[in-house]
């Protein structure tokens, strides 16, 4: 299990071939990826800010209640925060299991908990509005965390 | 006792900043955060909306109903939007 | 929408750049990889049989139904036949949306069609018994298929 | 008429080919099928178990009631088991 919080970029095809490498006998692989979008068109940059310390006990957590749900054998969760640019990654988690129901359902319920349980923020700031607008959550991640204890 | 208190997103914005200690008797989150907004307007604006405000302490979500006792850090933020 | 029937290694990291750098809005991105396993420590290598050109217009029509279904801006397929060995990826799906869900679920629907309606058949070939034996396909592989249309 | 069969995986073992054309009056899979049978013991291992045949003519999977009026290609094999 690996769990990173970091300012710097990371490069996704190499974490995927990390990944990979580190698991044994997980026939099925699913990772997700975000990323940011300017979909106006108007996007400066996305601004992540976070809770050290707090967000990677959340992070651990998380990957660790998901690593038993799902009997997945390798779970990773990278997340960047401060400055990002439209077409960067925003963070990735990748689930291996024996079984691609578990592997796709663990990266699921991840996304989820991460999401609404994470303590990141996004700000958005478009071109000529520097003071930039934070992202507000949305009902249905709230309500997509929830169906998981149903 | 001494709290030291954090303020994250919009919330650090309208309080105009994102750590302070603070010396207080309040037993509960709702007792301190009643504290906090008599201090001046930064505060009275960050907390209005209290159902768009969550706090953890001592780096745990809880309810604002939860007891300071033997607390040392309180934080307060929106909802999150990580991902 | 690409879909790939190979005999010939791919590389999935790289499938994935070119994939992610082929889509604008998407904020989320969800792949599946499938990989051999030595499970009992006896495999020599699998064999991937299909039958050509049916494979293909499976895969292409099965991805343009993910595709409206799950309102994806790209879907990958590409799968691999013949020798392969322990730790090489059989297969891999990505799907691009603008939302987690979609993307998520778009993946999960192309795995569980791919699984049971795409011609392809696997057979194990242990050190020591050059026949093989062919792979049982499983009855939860069918009950996830017929899911969907519920 | 004349069709183009196939024959994949566990099925194309037993029949011993993977590929043959013949000439048949068969107007469904199933006639088809009981026609195949009686030529020799590998068809007839092939077929035994028919709940484990899945047929596609041209290229698309179909039920053993189905017509092969001007079919061009019959392909039978075992579920499948990709991914």
């Amino acid at each position: 299990m690996i769990v990173r919080v970091q300012n710097v970029a990371f490069d996704f095809s190499e974490e995927v071939k990390l990944f990979q490498a580190a698991t044994k006998y997980s026939g099925a692989i699913v990772t997700f990826s975000g990323i940011v979008r300017d979909v106006n068109g108007d996007l400066d940059y996305m601004l992540i800010e976070h809770y050290p310390g707090m967000t990677e006990n959340a992070l651990e957590k998380f990957s660790a209640a998901s690593k038993v749900k799902f009997d997945l054998e390798h779970v990773l969760v990278i997340h960047r925060f401060g400055v990002l640019r439209p077409g960067e990654i925003i963070m990735m988690v990748a689930t291996a299991s024996k079984h691609r129901k578990d592997a796709f359902s663990g990266a699921d319920y991840l996304m989820d908990y991460l999401k609404s349980r994470a303590p990141f923020w996004k700000k958005e700031v478009v071109l000529g509005q520097p003071d930039g607008a934070w992202v507000d959550a949305k009902v249905i991640d709230e309500t997509a965390l929830k169906a998981w204890s149903n | 006792m001494k709290l030291n208190l954090l303020y994250f997103a919009w919330l650090r914005e309208r309080i105009g900043r994102g750590q302070e200690i603070i010396e207080t008797d309040a037993e509960t989150v709702t007792e301190l955060i009643a504290e906090l907004i008599l201090r001046d307007p930064g505060y009275a604006a960050a907390f209005e909306d209290i159902s768009s405000v969550r706090v953890a302490v001592d780096q745990n979500l809880v309810d604002f109903s939860t007891s300071l006792a033997s607390v040392r850090e309180v934080a307060f933020f929106p909802p999150m939007t990580g991902g």
